[in-house]
């Protein structure tokens, strides 16, 4: 199963929110669309789920999805039915369905334990935490082998702490699942550690489609690169200053992870200012009248010290 | 005390009366300059415990009519509450004002014109005819009250149910009707209170055959025997009070169980 | 299915039964006012009924006699109500149960409230005999004629008695959602409890207040129930009228009964329209500022 | 969807279903069979009697004492429906208009205008009086033949007399007045002591029918019948008389009662110092019920006091006319007039012909005790005087609300 999308565009009155999205979602792979708030995000998902209609191009199915097999949306802030248990919750679409009482019930019993929900069975959406909640949406949405499934914001509404954990999980139950699912966000690090393939979605349009690793370091714009994150740019001239080779290119982008530094009293660069980040030090760096930064896990530098700077790699 | 004044006028507006029919009740003779009834008689009681057939009978058919009349009312204002909260048309606001517009305007202004009608149909002398009447000019309250329960929930429940594979009606009855009960309750609350002491509707399109509480009460309010009037006012007063405690209690329960309130 | 006919399907349940029973309703009204579909033929012109009626000075007596009572007993009950509902909102948690009581009149029947105001304001009732415990007046006529002065004072005490709970309870609800966080902002720059109600709490209560005085106002103008126990005979309700005209005169006084009832009809949409225009000429007024 | 439109269908069919259609009766034969077949068809089935409910106590009687023995004898539930003669007068006339074959009242508490309006648009079935056992064996048919001087035809069968008469409280009033021109005089020396109802309210409209009668020369002038042209001489009297007393009463005259039962709340609590009733017993009924003081006691004007028959009727469109006959002659049966006797129970004048009684039951009727509050026929007999035909009635009611309420 796998789907694409071709040339979606949305207009809400007469303001455009998506115009031309192209991509596609092989089978058992994990995409994730990253932008920031209000860019119509959750808007693609609905017209992937057919809740909306794109005012041009259409969603590619190649089965189209089914009753047994729907497309499921897994909404931000979960929306489980607040009058039912997590059972029924969890049953709500094979209940729909009409399926067997003792049917619904094994199945139910079996994504209980599958998701860790085994003592929240007979609890109500309001006793639940955030985590536990989004693991009984994610759950309702898996019982009914969704042909697709749709994350909107699942990191939303989560802890810092926990958000990398969920979204370790989320990876792992879909590899197991093997269910094409797409996940709209804009926490960065965990659509990173989770995604096969990420899209940035800036001003209307998908900017850049591709594995996390190519996106991040090579961004296809400067505005992709400084949505990622903080970015340098080196111009031309000082190539040889970071002993770069490369030619062609009028500038080269740089994450402050990218650059290295080398004490040196003949060094090109001053350290400017030093800022502590905990797992990283940022410091910042002047060469000519350029300023850099960059991240170190070194924290002996100081201020007013000469440094040289290096390319590490791309 | 700065709130000693507010109880104080609390208390003299609205605890006072009924303590004072509670004297009156038991006082038929209570009369100028007495401040304190001079002495106290149970015939009201007795005339009561008399009765008891027909003002049970009285009380049960009122609270039946009131009870449909709020059925009738959800009934009728459920799924046009969805189409006002959730979805925007030309002439929206008009069809509301309009909608509105019965219980704002003297029911007797359409009730006497229908009269006729209603004989003419059978209706006359009904329950549903009385029903029917009193769920007209009291759906208004309803349907206020449904349509910000559904503007509250908002629109993500049914899509979320919709998206599961639930159908609309089961999407209504079991996704929304829940989260709609406080809103339920609270529209169905008015509509009982105006049903329950509506008393000229009642008598003119029930014509004597649908038995009412205040139907029982009028006459005797406007009787010299006021002992008897007291006492069922405060029958009156204790039945909506008993039937509120009651779903406000259950419902209460059910929705601090689910841990919704 | 097309929208508009799904749309139509589901305001059905509320459009057809507003359509035959209200609008119809009131369509038969105005037919036997003009002497159509009366019960009896009616003999002679279909205006006749509104000829005799505004012919009549004791008809306009009434008319605005109704006008007043129902004016000054909502605008009683919307302040007395507003300013309870704020005081109580501002008890304390604990007093908050207690002050339920307010809710009692809203039980009671219209009937029944008139039945107290009687109790507590006739003559020889129990305000006069606590005055006269008090040394005040000597005998009942020492004491002042109240409710039936030919002013209406005691319909608009009942009125008032009735109003004063529902008002505060539409103001409560709003009250409830209030943030009282911008009552602490407003004490913290030193604004005066007086200054916050009616600078900050009020203009917050605006939608409470109009819906309030306008059900009150046009109940109280067209409603039966209390003014049959507290009416004086002269000048009269004009529910009153209409009751005496439909049940206690012959069928060949109907058109008269329906004439004055559609005069009401027609006085009660023209005030909510003109009522409803104005508070937002007001309110986009202030929003301008 | 489907399921919706059902569901919306079901919805408009439970709405437009009508109410239970009741039974059809074979009616005109009722006046022909004899009276035992009659309570045959009766057994069994409800009967809703409609009549005035504003005294606890006439309820009292009838839901206890007649709804227990019709159950007892006829096997029939008594419902008994609070409503005012003119307005269930106007219900049937609605019902009529409209074509209404069954209706739902099967025996009215009715007299004077209300039964001659009725009759005479039809509304009423009949004659049905003559087939009722104990009208035939206990009732005068010279008492019954008119009721306002208008035919009675048997469209009614009588069950109560009644007669005017004034109340005063002994401890207030030393000596009411004995006459018209001293109750007049009285009004003048205690301004703000006295008042009637409104009429057209039952007990203000007979006080001011016994005021014409005594301001204007006597009841005999118009017992022959409607006269226009003696009523536009005669009645500008008793307006003068009325408006000439109006600054003295009650709240300056200002407003009136609007019923009799505001008056007696009035008299009770000592706001005006006369109460009046159509029924000679009242007083003790609300001194027993505990309303009125012990010490109240009541009083007839010499110029006259008027009496009438009241009686009971039955709808063209009741649906049980069966059960309203047997009704009707229950309520005229000896043991029904003898309860409604008991002042503890009503204390109603009988409509039965004591002479047609044998001596045993007459003594019955002799020996019940009226209470202290009651006269007794030797003062009321003396005074007695009919009513005035129902068009005098109609004429009266009008010209008080043209000449004195909106003068």
């Amino acid at each position: 199963m796998d789907l694409k999308l071709c040339h979606i565009t949305k207009r809400f009155r007469k303001r455009t929110v998506l115009k031309d999205i192209n991509f596609d979602v092989g089978p058992r792979e994990l995409v994730s669309i990253v932008g920031p708030s209000g860019v119509g995000k959750t808007t693609l998902l609905k017209i992937i789920a057919q809740l909306d209609k794109p005012d041009h191009g259409e969603v590619v199915f190649s089965r189209p999805p089914t009753r047994a097999h729907p497309v499921i949306i897994v909404f931000q802030d979960y929306v489980l039915f607040p009058s039912m248990t997590v059972r029924d919750n969890i049953g709500f679409g094979l209940n729909a369905r009409h399926l067997g009482k003792n049917e619904i019930r094994k199945q139910v019993e079996q994504m209980l334990v599958y998701f860790q929900l085994t003592e929240q069975g007979d609890q109500y959406p309001a006793q639940l935490s955030a985590g536990q909640s989004q693991r009984v949406a994610i759950a309702r949405a898996m019982i009914v082998s969704p042909a697709v499934l749709l994350l909107d914001e699942p990191f939303a509404n989560l802890d810092r702490n926990l958000k990398m954990e969920t979204a370790r999980f989320i990876r792992k139950t879909q590899q197991e699942f093997g269910i094409p699912t797409i996940s709209v966000t804009h926490d960065l690090e965990e659509a990173f550690a989770m995604s096969d393939r990420i899209g940035i979605l800036l001003d209307k349009r998908l900017q850049q489609f591709d594995t996390p690793r190519k996106v991040y370091f090579n961004s296809a714009s400067l505005d992709v690169a400084k949505f990622l994150g903080p970015v340098n740019i080196i111009p031309e001239h000082q190539f040889a200053l970071f002993q770069i080779a490369g030619k062609g290119s009028e500038q080269i982008l740089a994450r402050p992870e990218n650059l290295a530094i080398h004490p040196g009293r003949d060094g090109p660069g001053r350290i400017r200012e030093k800022a502590f980040a905990g797992h990283y030090t940022a410091y910042t760096i002047s060469i000519g009248n350029h300023t850099y930064t960059a991240y170190s896990h070194d924290d002996r530098y100081q201020t007013g010290q000469q440094v040289t700077l290096k390319l590490t790699s791309l | 005390m700065k709130h000693a004044a507010t109880f104080l006028v609390l208390i003299l507006l609205f605890a006072l009366p009924v303590v004072v029919l509670a004297l009156v009740s038991l006082a038929p003779g209570w009369r100028f300059p007495d401040v304190w009834p001079a002495d106290f008689s149970i015939k009201g009681l007795i005339y009561l415990a008399q009765h008891q057939r027909q003002i049970l009978m009285s009380l049960g058919s009122s609270c039946l009519f009131s009870l449909l009349t709020v059925l009738t009312t959800l009934l009728m204002c459920l799924l046009p509450a969805a189409v006002f909260a959730r979805s925007n048309f030309s002439g929206k606001a008009l069809l509301e004002g309009l909608l509105l517009a019965p219980a704002l305007v003297p029911p007797m202004t359409f009730a006497m014109g229908l009269h006729f009608l209603f004989i003419k149909f059978s209706l006359a002398d009904t329950l549903a005819g009385v029903v029917l009447i009193l769920a007209m000019f009291s759906y208004p309250y309803m349907f206020r009250s449904l349509v910000a329960g559904f503007q509250t929930m908002g629109k993500d429940y049914r899509l979320c149910a919709e998206n599961l594979g639930a159908g609309t009606m089961s999407i209504l009855l079991q996704v929304e009707l829940p989260l709609l009960m406080p809103a339920v309750i609270a529209g169905g609350s008015v509509v009982f209170l105006v049903a329950f002491s509506e008393y000229f509707l009642v008598f003119l399109i029930g014509g004597g055959s649908v038995d009412s509480f205040t139907g029982t009460l009028f006459p005797l309010l406007n009787s010299s025997n006021r002992s008897l009037a007291a006492i069922l006012t405060l029958i009156f007063l204790c039945l909506p009070i008993v039937l509120f405690l009651v779903i406000d209690t259950i419902l209460v329960q059910a929705y601090r169980k689910k841990g919704m309130i | 299915m097309s929208w508009t006919i799904k749309h139509c399907l589901r305001l059905s349940p509320l459009i057809l039964p507003y359509l035959v029973l209200f609008c119809g309703g009131v369509f038969l009204t105005v037919c036997q006012s003009f002497g159509i579909l009366t019960p009896l033929p009616h003999e002679g012109g279909a205006l006749d009924a509104y000829a005799k009626l505004l012919a009549d000075p004791a008809f306009f007596a009434s008319f605005f006699f109704s006008l007043g009572v129902a004016a000054v007993s909502a605008l009683l009950a919307v302040i007395t109500g507003t300013i309870l509902a704020y005081r109580v909102w501002q008890l304390p948690r604990q007093l908050a149960t207690a002050s339920l009581v307010y809710k009692i009149p809203l039980i009671l029947p219209h009937i029944s409230v008139a039945f107290v105001i009687l109790i507590f304001w006739s003559p020889s009732g129990i305000v006069a005999s606590v005055a006269h415990w008090l040394g005040v007046i000597q005998t009942l006529h020492d004491f002042p004629n109240l409710l039936y002065s030919g002013w209406g004072i005691g319909m608009i005490l009942a009125y008032t008695l009735k109003g004063t709970p529902f008002s505060m309870l539409l103001v409560m609800a709003l009250l409830f959602r209030f943030d009282v966080r911008q009552i602490q902002t407003a004490t913290m720059l030193g604004a005066s409890g007086l200054r916050i109600f009616f600078t900050i709490v009020l203009p917050r209560l605006a939608p409470a207040l109009h819906t309030g005085f306008i059900i009150l106002f046009l109940y109280s103008f067209g409603a039966f129930d209390i003014p049959y126990v507290l009416s004086e005979s002269r000048p009269g309700m004009l529910s009153i009228h209409v009751y005496n005209l439909y049940f206690k005169h012959d069928l060949a006084r109907r058109p008269e009964a329906m004439a004055i009832l559609v005069i009401m009809f027609c006085f009660a949409v023209l005030f909510i329209i003109a009522y409803s225009k104005i508070v937002n000429r007001l309110e986009s007024g202030v929003r301008k500022l | 969807m489907l399921k919706k439109h059902i569901a919306l269908i079901a919805f408009w069919i439970l709405f437009m279903l009508p109410g239970p259609a009741a039974a059809k009766n074979t009616e005109d034969s009722l006046l022909q069979i004899p009276f035992q077949q009659i309570a045959e068809q009766a057994r069994n089935h409800q009967v809703r009697w409609y009549m005035f409910g504003g005294w606890a106590h006439v309820n009292a009687w009838v839901d206890t004492y007649v709804a227990g023995e019709m159950k007892k004898r006829y096997d029939i539930d008594l419902v008994r429906v609070p409503m005012d003669a003119g307005i269930f007068i106007n219900k049937l006339l609605n019902e009529k208009a409209a074509g209404k074959k069954t209706g739902n009242i099967d025996l009215l508490w009715i007299n004077g205008e209300n039964f001659k309006n009725a009759k005479e648009a039809g509304l009423l079935f009949g004659p049905f009086a003559q087939q009722l056992p104990n009208i035939r064996k206990y009732v005068d048919p010279e008492s019954m033949a008119h009721d306002f001087g208008y035919p009675v035809e048997g469209y009614e069968a009588p069950y109560g007399r009644a007669q005017f008469v004034f109340e005063y409280d002994t401890a207030a009033v030393s000596a009411p007045p004995q006459t018209i021109t001293g109750l007049n005089e009285w009004i003048r020396a205690n301004p703000g002591s006295f008042t009637y109802p409104q009429p057209p309210d039952f007990t203000g409209s007979a006080f001011i029918r016994q005021l014409f009668y005594a301001v204007t020369g006597g009841h005999e002038q118009y017992l022959s019948g409607w006269d226009p042209d003696l009523f536009a001489r005669k009645a500008p009297l008793l307006w003068n008389w009325l408006n000439a007393i109006e600054p003295f009463l009650w709240q300056k005259g200002q407003t009136y009662p609007k019923d009799s039962a505001f008056l007696d709340t009035l008299f009770s609590r000592g706001e005006v110092a006369f109460g009046m009733s159509y029924h000679p017993s009242h007083a003790q009924n609300k001194i027993l019920e505990g309303s009125y003081p012990k010490s109240v006691r009541t009083f007839v004007m010499k110029d006259g006091s008027i009496y009438n028959t009241h009686f009971t009727a039955i709808p063209f469109n009741a649906p049980n006319k069966a059960g309203a006959m047997v009704l009707a002659d229950f309520l005229i049966s000896m043991d029904a007039q003898l309860s409604k006797y008991h002042p503890d129970k009503w204390g109603d004048f009988p409509a039965l012909d004591l002479k047609r009684l044998n001596p045993k039951e007459r003594k019955q009727f002799q020996s019940v005790d009226l209470g202290p509050a009651t006269l007794g026929s030797d003062t009321l007999n003396p005074v007695a005087v009919p009513e005035i035909p129902s068009d005098y009635l109609e004429a009266l009611e009008q010209g008080w609300k043209e000449h004195v309420l909106d003068n």
